[in-house]
């Protein structure tokens, strides 16, 4: 074996890498946003419709915000996607709405409770609650013009011209969207139910809706659409990705589905495992042969993942493992989001060792963090999770444009002499990893209690030693932990983790109370206790979590962390920014 | 009898008459003989007697979890697929904590050694009946004996279409020597299921009880006929050893590599392809 | 259509034309016919598409995780030996995450009927290959086309010397039924592998493909033979259906059981004997 | 389907079983304890010895407790086996000893720390040690007897008749021992080897041995001696198990030998599953279909059922899993002891759901808990945890006559009605429980969030309805939790859980300090913040844990506990009295 130039390298001792910055949020009231949701059965082209319009607002000059809640099924159903139109960067989204376009006749019984007396509904005129002769209901023609193009599918892009006609934006624009989102053979039906929809939308220029928002993005503006699951993609290249070994459980597929994409542009085996423990051991396999490895999965996968994790820590072998969350327990709600598994995450395989668990709640973050999480699992030789959730991977949001080439990369791989031995003590606590074939020496790594050269052992103070060892590491990686991210300062603490961030964020916003102050984690473990003292400085903390029992409000509390108010929730929605901030509003009301 | 393979300084924790010593022996002239240079060979083995084997033999080595060497092998060898490749436990191992991956490496074809140490017995937790474990046979959990059907690796695998499917008997060095050559030789996944006596928890099928339950493959085996393999697969008295089936189709690594096989960790990404692809969204 | 047997007020969740539909209807069909007591039958299922069955057809129900059925339906017949069991899922349920399971279910050989939907594809996760899924077929996460070898249940099944094996096309309703019927009536493990087109995700191997690619084992089949019945499961052009192979042996209950079967809900030990037994401590 | 009379039918509106109780320890300082350490290979036949000599020394009138240490391996290294003979009951081992044996020549460097400068040493007369003149080492042609008789292994019978002589105990009752100890046609060799063994000790009267202790037990006591392991056994068999599917894992294979042993006398299916996935699933299967149904398993093959786990959590199938500890992470140290696996224990699976966890320290309380995971399993139906460890499996003592009807005998299940309903919601948050082809219902249960009837569901409501069952359900077992024990009352509570009962009893003992006082954890979880009151009133609490981060230690910290120190141990050992003395004694020696 001869000596082989690797790449990037580092080693332990250089200083962590630090990540690029992105703007920060703004803080700006004026923002002036239309919501709209549309309702209608999956499989009927819910989907398409959302990227036509998300593309077409854009190019409109408009910044958009998209998400859906779709059922556990492939056809039929009531589903929704919410648009938010708005002048501003948007974070989250909202019960309420401006404006509602029901596809079929199931869509407006499913969302009932989100529709106001000023709510405008959109419907076929052959929909039944137009019987109900309901004020606020619009009836259009759209499956007429449909049929008579003869498939009810273009039914969508009818309101998709209807959509644009109301907002008065440029229907050129939405033309050329969709060249790229119909195929060939319907594209010619399309844009005739678009203008049709356009057409019509004529008659229904009195309608009181909110003020349509100024066209705020220039054509120089640099801005992009994705969804979080892409976002975390481009983020595990950027991190040196080049394997990923899963087994499809929603809502992780959408990053195994990105990198298969992405398998016929770089070096990146993609491999669908035969089970979730076969994936995990897998990416141990790749680290250990010197690949950057992932697995992506959701909660029920991840549990079984739990014993190989437990060899990633006693090995020292790297790992990357992207869990998105779902409702639990077991088979839950597979479609729906929730933040219910940070303690599994934390506490997941048997014994003691160190992990660490990122958990990002914007694009910028899925980039910054999903590119660090490899990093990292190669700095320590640990398992990093990064910790996400249905409704953060599927969301579609806008991102500034991102330099790619000012994130760091390194390899912490070395060539091995003839004394080598892969669990070295040194003062670190991480030694140096080489890889087969890579040198001269012999790598033993062990799922045993082992001693420098990975045999295994029974002598209590090897193990002692060892297990010291690996402390050590724990203590380093917490001291190399990021602090949360804080907005201003304030006295009342209002603390997120995760796929909040832009919820709280909005909310803050606009209850605009100097008192409070936004505390975001997306380190949520190993926790460094210099970075909580701000938690005990303030006069209150408020934290909201997407689970029922406040997790990491808990977690905050073992470090002596004392949480006043927990808004939770377990219903499988997000946080509503109208929602939350009534709830929120109502609790910092009475405090003086 | 020293070999230029033992590991340094290493304490054996078998039992004295056991047949993996012979196993041990039997690898590490097999690897000798073949010129395989153990700087680039890795044996990744799972939890049991047999599994500690690469503890004793120097060569790479991940010594990963009960049932679970196949996933780590078959990573292993597509992120670097210039090295040899073993993944090596016992029956209980491989054929029962490890059964789901034994069927789906197979249909995987990463071209790897699969050594099987088939006792028919849990040797490291002390005698409990393992997969391959005859009807009949009592322990202390399987108190009135045990009454399911045993695992036939063999007529699983040909059932998989696996492309080397093989028994020795390590009773029978020499023909297990010529055989586990081949698995060597062979280009894609090669099982090796290896008769070895437990002498102290399997007082049943002993290394007399190999030696005349088994008998070599006739010389007019055709190993490139399926189902004349399956046909041998389902003897049972006496038990056929030898190569039951061979046939080489593309593996794993070529799936993915194509013709330029380098090893991962030499490989980054071209950011600027990245950005360009960014530019898309 | 209403059947006695349809669950009251449900949403069913398929696509409209999917042969999970025909499925459904075949197993009402035959509880009925045979009569069954729905009462006294229970389906446990794992979890994707052809696993919602259970929430549409009024017996007991366990709907369990994916891949598990069978373990739970298991210990479920031995816990109750009365009780009509059927263990029911997907080709990626029941072949991929349960892949263990099924090998050692077959061993066990407990009283179950093992109805497999088989469309070679991930229904309900949006289109993955699953192992049954045919060479080349190209997907999402499979973006090159699969290269795996595709899991052939009905090899497999015999290799581990199932007690009933067999495959159906719901395209071909009767001879499904008869088969069907057949299971039910079989005293043992019992698997019916059917074929079912999925019309979102797999577009290759449609209703139309199974039926011109598939056709009955011809009237002279043998399926007391276990060597015919692999050289049949061997084929796939076209691919055989109906009943393979079907040979009774003692079940899993019978081993635990022996004469008198009753349920263990009303089993409770007798504490004076337990008194005596410690008293030998 | 006609109903069926269900035998001990109870319903959760009763009140909760008591447990029979068992005389307390006792604080006695008068005890005088002989401490005998054998080293020898494994295989060589230590475990009849040990069985032997416990058996023996019982009939002569002494108490005894003996603990193994061993190697994870079927023959040679080296092991040992503590006995320790006392006038008064034993709790726990001690490292330094009176008296060491060495069967063959790698047991002395072997244990070489655990003697003292008074410990009396016995070797073979050929063992190289000799050589050293190092004082203490008495030689005995222990191996040359045993070969004249024709094999190596009669030494072990040569040593038990040496120790009988050197502590003046009744050859006859030792040779009693012998007929039920070793096959008939090796009964003469055993029993000459033993009288050479016992004559030879004239030789040795004038040893500086510790006083001998007074015969305690009189013939009418009815004390029993078993292993952790059988006294789990008993417990579950109490508990009314009839169906055990497990995969072997050491130390939980004992508990798997007892039943399988059981199941030749009591109507008990036992099945070694094919993976641990497989056997939790078994059990879920079993209590559905109305078994008792248990799995034994380590921290491995515990990691591996987090996901069934949760599949009890959200279906109610009630399961008991016992989990014998051992050190992690991965493989780790398989025959050696720890208590790591708490965190792992309490959040394994995905999503929130309520379990019980119980951790026995003694063969009192492994009867009593084990016994009590199947009546609260049923009583709730949850996932059942029963947390023990290598230490606490293996190690032999002696327990006070049971009185096996003095247990509570209850089924919780009933009758279906045609309109019944799985998960009907009710006050108690447990609905009653039927199984299939009992009654005239359908039993629909799901690992879907569902409706009443079992039927999957996508309404929130509904979901938020059902998060609030489960949550109710997990107050109600809150709230009939067992408070810690409590052994007096001091200022300094010296906190412990599970099997560091008897080590820190014992130590209490000893260190005589007034301001000491034991609160001892067999409920971990859920606990029940009332129940630790008192260690908010306490000055100092002092914890001791087996593991390497004080898990428990960190638990009661997010209840708001104060831990001021943390005695942690984590290199395969129990706690040993002696050592913990030392290491407690200095930390109150300066604590006014
Ligand atoms: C997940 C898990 N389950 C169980 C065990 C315990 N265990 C260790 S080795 C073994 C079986 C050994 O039998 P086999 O694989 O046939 O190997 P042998 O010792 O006979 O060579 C078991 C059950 C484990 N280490 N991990
Ligand atoms: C442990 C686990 N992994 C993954 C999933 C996600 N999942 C649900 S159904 C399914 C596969 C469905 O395919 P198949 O079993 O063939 O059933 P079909 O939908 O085609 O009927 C998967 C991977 C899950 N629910 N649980
Ligand atoms: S227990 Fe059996 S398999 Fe294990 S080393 Fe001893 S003889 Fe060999
Ligand atoms: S996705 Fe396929 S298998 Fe699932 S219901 Fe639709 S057609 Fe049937
Ligand atoms: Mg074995
Ligand atoms: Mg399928």
């Amino acid at each position: 074996m001869k000596n082989i130039n690797i790449p990037f390298q580092a080693s332990i001792k250089d200083p962590p890498v630090s990540l690029p910055k992105y703007k920060k949020q703004t803080a700006n009231s004026k923002a002036q946003t239309i919501n709209i949701l549309i309702g209608g059965a999956a499989g009927s082209g819910l989907n398409i419709l959302e990227n036509l319009l998300n593309k077409a607002f854009i190019l409109n000059g408009y910044f958009i915000f998209s998400t859906k809640e779709f059922m556990s099924r492939v056809r039929g159903g009531s589903n929704t996607v919410l648009l938010r139109i708005s002048n501003q960067p948007i974070q989250a989204p909202c019960w309420h709405v401006d404006l509602f376009v029901a596809l079929d006749k199931n869509a407006l019984p499913h969302v009932q409770e989100r529709l106001t007396e000023r709510t405008i509904i959109i419907a076929d005129e052959s929909d039944p609650v137009m019987e109900d002769k309901q004020k606020n209901i619009i009836p259009i023609p759209m499956l007429q013009t449909a049929k008579n193009l003869g498939d009810i599918r273009y039914a969508n892009s009818y309101v998709a011209g209807l959509l644009f006609g109301i907002l008065t934006a440029d229907l050129n624009i939405l033309l050329k969207s969709v060249i790229s989102s119909f195929s060939e053979d319907t594209q010619k039906e399309n844009e005739i139910s678009m203008q049709e929809g356009y057409t019509y939308s004529e008659r229904l220029k009195n309608l009181s809706l909110p003020l349509i928002p100024q066209n705020s993005l220039s054509p120089k503006d640099n801005f992009h659409l994705l969804d979080g699951s892409s976002a975390i993609g481009f983020g595990s290249l950027l991190g040196g990705c080049n394997m990923i070994t899963s087994y499809p459980m929603s809502p992780s597929t959408g990053v195994l589905n990105f990198m298969a994409s992405m398998s016929k542009k770089f070096t990146l085996l993609v491999e669908q495992s035969e089970d979730e423990i076969a994936a995990l051991n897998m990416v141990l396999g790749g680290w250990f042969g010197g690949a950057r490895a992932m697995t992506s999965t959701s909660g029920g996968g991840f549990a079984l993942m739990s014993e190989a994790i437990s060899l990633s820590g006693v090995s020292e072998t790297p790992a990357v493992i992207y869990l998105a969350q779902r409702p639990g327990p077991a088979t839950g709600m597979p479609t729906r989001t929730e933040q219910g598994d940070l303690n599994l995450a934390i506490h997941s395989g048997h014994g003691d060792f160190g992990r660490i668990i990122l958990a990002p709640g914007s694009l910028e973050e899925c980039l910054n963090y999903a590119y660090l999480a490899f990093e990292l699992a190669d700095r320590y030789q640990v398992p990093v999770i990064l910790l996400s959730d249905q409704y953060l991977a599927d969301s579609i949001n806008m991102i500034d444009n991102v330099d790619f080439t000012a994130y760091e990369q390194r390899r912490y791989i070395v060539n091995s002499d003839t004394n080598y031995k892969r669990y070295t003590l040194n003062e670190e606590g991480v030694s140096p990893r080489s890889v087969p074939g890579l040198g001269q020496g012999i790598v033993g790594s062990s799922s045993h209690e082992h001693d420098e050269r990975g045999q295994s052992t029974e002598d209590y103070k090897v193990r002692e030693i060892m297990v010291q060892k690996r402390a050590n590491k724990l203590k380093r990686m917490t001291s190399e932990a990021h602090a949360p991210e804080i907005q201003e300062k304030g006295s009342i603490a209002i603390i997120g983790w995760g796929s909040t961030k832009g919820a709280i964020f909005d909310t803050l916003q606009s209850l605009n109370d100097p008192r409070l102050f936004q505390v975001h984690f997306v380190w949520v473990h190993p926790l460094n206790p210099e970075h909580l003292e701000v938690l005990k400085q303030s006069k209150m903390n408020i934290i909201i979590e997407n689970n029922v029992s406040g997790q990491f409000a808990d977690i905050l509390k073992g470090h002596g962390v004392h949480i006043d108010y927990r808004i939770l929730q377990s219903n499988g929605f997000p946080f509503f920014t109208d929602l939350l901030q009534n709830e929120l509003g109502k609790i910092i009301k009475d405090i003086k | 009898m020293k070999h230029p393979l033992d590991r340094a300084d290493i304490d054996n924790a078998w039992c004295p008459g056991c047949g993996n010593f012979g196993i041990l022996k039997l690898l590490k002239e097999v690897l000798t003989e073949l010129e395989l240079d153990p700087k680039n060979t890795v044996i990744v083995s799972g939890i049991g007697q047999a599994s500690k084997t690469p503890y004793y033999i120097d060569t790479h080595m991940f010594s990963s979890l009960h049932g679970r060497a196949l996933p780590v092998a078959t990573t292993l060898k597509a992120s670097n697929p210039n090295l040899n490749v073993i993944a090596e436990g016992g029956d209980g191992d491989m054929y029962g904590e490890g059964g789901n991956h034994f069927i789906h490496t197979i249909r995987r074809n990463p071209n790897i050694v699969h050594i099987v140490h088939n006792n028919m017995v849990y040797g490291l937790t002390k005698g409990q009946a393992s997969p391959t474990s005859q009807k009949g046979f009592e322990t202390g959990v399987q108190v009135k004996g045990v009454t399911s059907e045993p695992f036939n690796p063999i007529s699983v695998a040909l059932a998989l279409k696996a492309g080397f499917v093989s028994r020795v008997n390590i009773g029978n060095y020499e023909h297990a020597k010529t055989v586990l050559k081949q698995a060597f030789l062979h280009k894609g996944y090669a099982l090796v299921d290896i008769f070895q006596p437990c002498v102290v928890f399997n007082k049943v099928n002993t290394r007399k009880w190999f030696n005349s339950n088994t008998h070599e493959l006739e010389n007019d085996h055709n190993s490139s006929n399926l189902s004349m393999a399956m046909q041998k697969a389902l003897e049972d008295n006496p038990i056929p050893i030898g190569i039951f089936y061979q046939s080489e189709s593309s593996t794993f690594e070529d799936n993915f590599y194509g013709d330029e096989k380098k090893a991962l960790f030499s490989v980054s990404h071209d950011f600027n392809k990245l950005q360009v692809l960014f530019e898309e969204y």
